[in-house]
């Protein structure tokens, strides 16, 4: 028997529920092992393209995700891959936990046409089946999440729609626009705040007057969630996706998380918190470490079982960088195609430069 | 078959409801009240709240839903109550619909139509009457039409909404109660017209007249007075404003050599200002004169009748307009 | 000694604040009298504006205010004139509340020169000394007002800024980034949401999920007031008034209000509500009859009093409209002036009748 | 001296906000981030954070307040982080910034600025590369500034902040670290440059070729390639998008005769149309040959470098516009 009892001690805070998810969960060896091995994934890429971005493989933003990695994987375990997700701009890991290949990711960030967005997305625009994208308006995606949302109560799909956004995201007006009509209308949504205390360079309580994001639906329910704790996040997020599904309309978890790095490349994400805050978080509560933890404490694996899994991360994301840096460019033609959905003549930028389909 | 534009519309919403369970409208008033202007009169009581939706007073909030549903596999049609009340979901018509194809390398489409009534009405000021063919029209990723009679009506909103990119479709409140016969080809419930081609009107060998929307009325009105003083007049309706039909315009400029373009948005960076830059760049050498624009006023739209009817144009201005250039020696 | 206590029947109710006002009023013969004449002038002033309209004198919308005066009257007795008040296109009685004459208000919706706005504005664009109009985008003015507070922080006024907006627009996501922004920085701003109960067809109940607009503002304090009575207004504006010149941030008052009248002159009002529903208010909770019969019943003044005053109002409202009726439009240059501070060159529809200062 | 177009600005706020007290920046990260881009370094720490003042990422309700406060006394700066985002609260630099005089017949003011970097800088996808000239140029009631030298910088910002109307101050990311010598003139506190006029960069005989904002320094490259082939190039910076300086372009095409405009915006209703369809207007008989316009691609912006690459304009594509302009016979 491998099953092991994981106790939240970090517990859930409930806003308009009579009941919250239980504060602790059961897992095994075989979740823990992938719960390790698909957060360490999370991590690796992102570490690969900080420092493929360094040498220069990757222009423009580029918004990494190291430390949240509980939250996307979390609410994967929770959910099915029949169930849609949107997010902003920090959607590498979103990708892969879609099912997209490093490969195609890399060589996206790689401005590849092997890319998943054929080159032309980058960081900010990646798209794969029932993933939405990679946004870059921040609060935009959470009304298209409700669209997506609707989709799924007008067919009758059973099928909910999870719509990711920051602290900072959450001041935007649209998103309480997208709360009111997604309430109205009992849309299957998930409200999903990463809280990452941050908004760039603004921490929540300069831009937020309320900081209880998993409150500020207001009428729609909420629960507060130890984001750095897979388990929280997928007890959560099970319980969430089981509210929706029986059409109680939309709810927001409010996944407390830290973002280890800057905002994105340019931002050294230390000039407004200090290294000392960041180090203590990463100490106390990084959610792969704690994972790591839990399979060593219960003796699920040993160190070097844990260490050839992540020797064979690291292969894997190298293999699927190399590919990248190999992959050619997209064919110059691309620039015209894709417009629409139909190849039209389009205006280059000589008229003499046209394009004619 | 005598209907008004606003029939006409309504009929085609009403046919492209019936054929795929996948269109659905929402907008403001679109379902019990039947539309501010009564548009969707009836869809409601015939398809039901489901797939006729209202929504609460909040653009942004709904044109990013309509994105949404249009990415996951519906066809909304989102109306606007007017196209100045888009201006605050228009990161949304823009940013997520238009742009998304393009961003993921073709992988999600975003069919849908962004429809409702634009540019000038009568008497509701400055804040109610701006026409945005220009700005929609300079976007790549969208198609934006400008329907003039209820032929146009019918088979331009029929065709976006079967389109498989969103569609802007800026219709005029006072076209709504105009009357025009249909065809009978046009009574058919698949009758599209091609989006991206003008429709010449009138033909003519004198001077070319080239509008879009309902100051076409008044370029056809001009046309006729000016047949009376032995002007010959082309009248094209753009019908698109993008694409825009570059080439019957200069199939046209090439038989007159003398054009007035005719809108009733701002000048600057107007549908006129690119028809003439098109006209130079393809047509040069054809022109005999310089082309004339006739635009709505520079000036936010004042309320008062009398500085009103000097902000919108006049069948007299295309007249003017088309004289001079003519008479140019 | 005239001095009349008023019970409130329909109590005030509060959010986030531990006590409101009280549920009672002290007034007086003189105060009873100007409050029946003022929202009896701006009956009347819609009631002409309403005849001028089918006699086609006012051409586009107009957006009468019948039944809603005392929400308008008793907040101009809450506050002062060096206060600051925005609202929407429901905008004729807040411009007679501000010191605008009916002339310059009936010239306004007649096109008129002598119009407060020229002509140029019409019946939802008017303008006058610390009234910022008049705005025709539902919502939009709602920020706009609390850019108004934020002149008074900044220049430390000691004046606040009353934002109006409707239950429809209650629900437009700036509404909330200004609820947010607000409260942050602590601005002196009243937000007044006229809940009529519909939004043009839309009754409250198919728009906002929530109908408590008074706690919308989820981190702002607020208040339900019976906004048919004025005497419950003017005890919830003093409160909220004193609230924020003690610096305590913004506050919401949610006016439990009625518009007699349709949407506009094109909506008859009765497709989306039964003539009973309209009728049953009107006879019920009238605000000016309240206050006719607390004169009347406290002996204050005779009927024939009363109906003198509402004489002499008919007859200032027929002067105004005679006035309006028989000024000049604005000359034809005026098409061209105003569109920047100074006068430069304008483009006419024709190139040739363009405008040179 | 030398200073990079992000110290101008810099300079400008600075001589501002310590000119007149009801001056104020507001924004995201405006203040103790310094700006996303740095522009407004160190003006927190002199003026403090009721002056300097960091906004949450709401653009419409700031653009709202930015409004109210300028209708009420104020002279806010208020800066969008890219013109991008601006697009959220364009409602409110339109309706109730841009229109508000002219409706309250001249009684409000909104005496204030919006800034931002506009265009495409590079690598950052279609969602941030928009260019808004056009769209803002086509608004009466606003004025609309596209500086380029550091010199622009500081005498357009310094106009734009003392104006009494809403203006528009369109930047560039890539110019902010572009250098620039300022003349003992421009570094003046009161170096004030008149908006709506433009500025001759380089005299020439040959053709003109019009620019704006970043671009400009290509446009000068080319000339000076062109020179070599002893095509004398009058390189004209308009400076403003609204007023559109037509007499400059005017005076120069009648010398030269023939013209190339250059935008990073798309070409629909772009600047170029504007300027192509004033000079048909104002000086068709001295155009000897078809004007060209250069502009950014007609699609959203891709990623990819090479893709970028095509899609921005580079110097060779102003010196084949040239060339074919001077060629033709
Ligand atoms: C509408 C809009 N405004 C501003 C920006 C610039 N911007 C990009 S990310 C960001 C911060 C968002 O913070 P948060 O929502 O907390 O997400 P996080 O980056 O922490 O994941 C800002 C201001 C943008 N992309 N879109
Ligand atoms: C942004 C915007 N959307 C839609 C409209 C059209 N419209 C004008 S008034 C109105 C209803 C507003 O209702 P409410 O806020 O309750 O105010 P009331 O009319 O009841 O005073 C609508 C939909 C508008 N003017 N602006
Ligand atoms: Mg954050
Ligand atoms: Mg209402």
């Amino acid at each position: 028997n491998d099953q092991v009892k994981v106790n939240f001690n970090r517990p859930f805070k409930t806003y308009l529920l009579e009941k919250g998810p239980e504060n602790n969960a059961v897992t095994n060896k075989k979740e823990l092992i992938d719960y390790f091995t698909e957060m360490s994934r999370m991590r690796r890429i992102e570490i690969v393209a900080d420092g493929l971005y360094k040498k220069k493989y990757i222009r423009g933003f580029c918004h990494l995700y190291n430390g949240q990695e509980a939250v996307c994987a979390g609410m994967e375990y929770a959910t099915t891959k029949d169930d849609h997700v949107i997010t902003a701009y920090r959607d590498h890991t979103f990708m892969m936990a879609r099912g997209a290949t490093p490969k195609e990711i890399l060589a996206e960030l790689l401005m590849k046409e092997a890319g998943c967005s054929k080159g032309k997305g980058g960081s900010m625009h990646m798209f794969t089946k029932n993933f939405y994208g990679g946004n870059g308006i921040v609060g935009a995606q959470v009304p298209v999440g409700a669209g997506i949302a609707l989709t799924q109560k007008y067919n009758k799909t059973g099928n909910v729609c999870m719509a990711y956004y920051g602290d900072g995201a959450a001041n935007q007006g649209q998103i309480f626009e997208a709360y009111n009509m997604a309430s109205l209308w009992k849309l299957p949504i998930i409200f999903i705040c990463e809280n990452n205390h941050y908004g760039m360079g603004t921490s929540t309580k300069r831009a937020a007057a309320s900081q209880d994001f998993y409150t500020r639906g207001h009428f729609v329910p909420g629960l507060w969630v130890d984001g750095m704790n897979i388990f929280s996040v997928r007890e959560a997020g099970k319980f969430a996706a089981d509210f929706c599904r029986k059409g109680n309309g939309p709810i927001v978890l409010e996944m407390d998380t830290y973002r280890y790095v800057g905002h994105s490349m340019s931002d050294p994400g230390t000039t407004y918190r200090t290294r000392e805050e960041v180090n203590e978080v990463r100490a106390s509560q990084d959610p792969i470490e704690y994972v790591r933890h839990l399979i060593l404490t219960n003796k699920l694996a040993t160190e070097d079982e844990l260490q050839s899994i992540e020797d064979k991360i690291r292969e894997e994301m190298d293999e699927a960088a190399d590919f990248a840096i190999n992959a050619p460019l997209p064919p110059n033609r691309d620039l015209f195609t894709k417009v629409y959905v139909n190849e039209v003549p389009v205006r280059g930028v000589e008229k003499s430069l046209s394009f004619k389909p | 078959k005598e209907v008004t534009c606003r029939e006409a519309l309504n009929s085609a919403l009403d046919e492209e409801l019936e054929r795929d369970k996948s269109v659905f409208v929402m907008g403001e008033e679109v379902a019990q009240y039947h539309g501010a202007y009564k548009v969707t009169k009836g869809l409601f009581e015939k398809y039901g709240g489901d797939r006729i939706i209202d929504t609460p007073i909040t653009e942004m909030g709904f044109a990013g839903i309509g994105v949404g549903a249009a990415m996951s596999g519906l066809k909304p049609v989102v109306e606007f109550m007017t196209m100045n009340f888009a201006m605050q979901g228009i990161d949304h018509i823009i940013n997520s619909s238009a742009k998304t194809h393009y961003m993921s390398g073709g992988q999600v489409k975003t069919p849908m139509v962004w429809r409702g009534p634009n540019g000038p009405p009568t008497s509701v000021g400055a804040q109610h009457s701006q026409c945005f063919a220009a700005w929609y029209g300079s976007v790549p990723g969208l198609k934006v039409i400008a329907p003039y009679s209820a032929e146009d009506h019918r088979g331009l909103l029929k065709s976006a909404i079967r389109d498989e990119d969103p569609v802007v479709c800026l219709e005029s409140e006072l076209l709504y109660n105009m009357k025009f016969t249909l065809s009978p080809e046009s009574q058919d419930k698949d009758f599209l017209l091609p989006i991206g081609k003008a429709k010449v009107e009138r033909e003519g060998s004198d001077v070319t007249i080239v509008g879009f929307s309902r100051i076409v009325h008044n370029c056809l009105e001009a046309a006729q007075l000016l047949a009376q003083e032995g002007i010959k007049c082309e009248v094209i309706n753009l019908r698109s404003i993008r694409p825009l039909d570059v080439e019957t315009l200069v199939k046209s400029i090439m038989k007159t050599n003398k054009m007035v373009t005719v809108e009733e948005g701002w000048p600057q960076h107007g549908v006129g200002s690119e028809i003439v830059a098109q006209m130079v760049e393809n047509a040069f050498d054809y022109l005999d004169a310089p082309i004339e624009r006739v635009c709505g006023a520079d000036v936010p739209m004042p309320y008062a009748k009398n500085l009103e009817d000097l902000a919108m144009i006049q069948t007299h201005n295309i007249v003017n307009a088309v004289r001079r250039v003519c008479n140019r020696k």
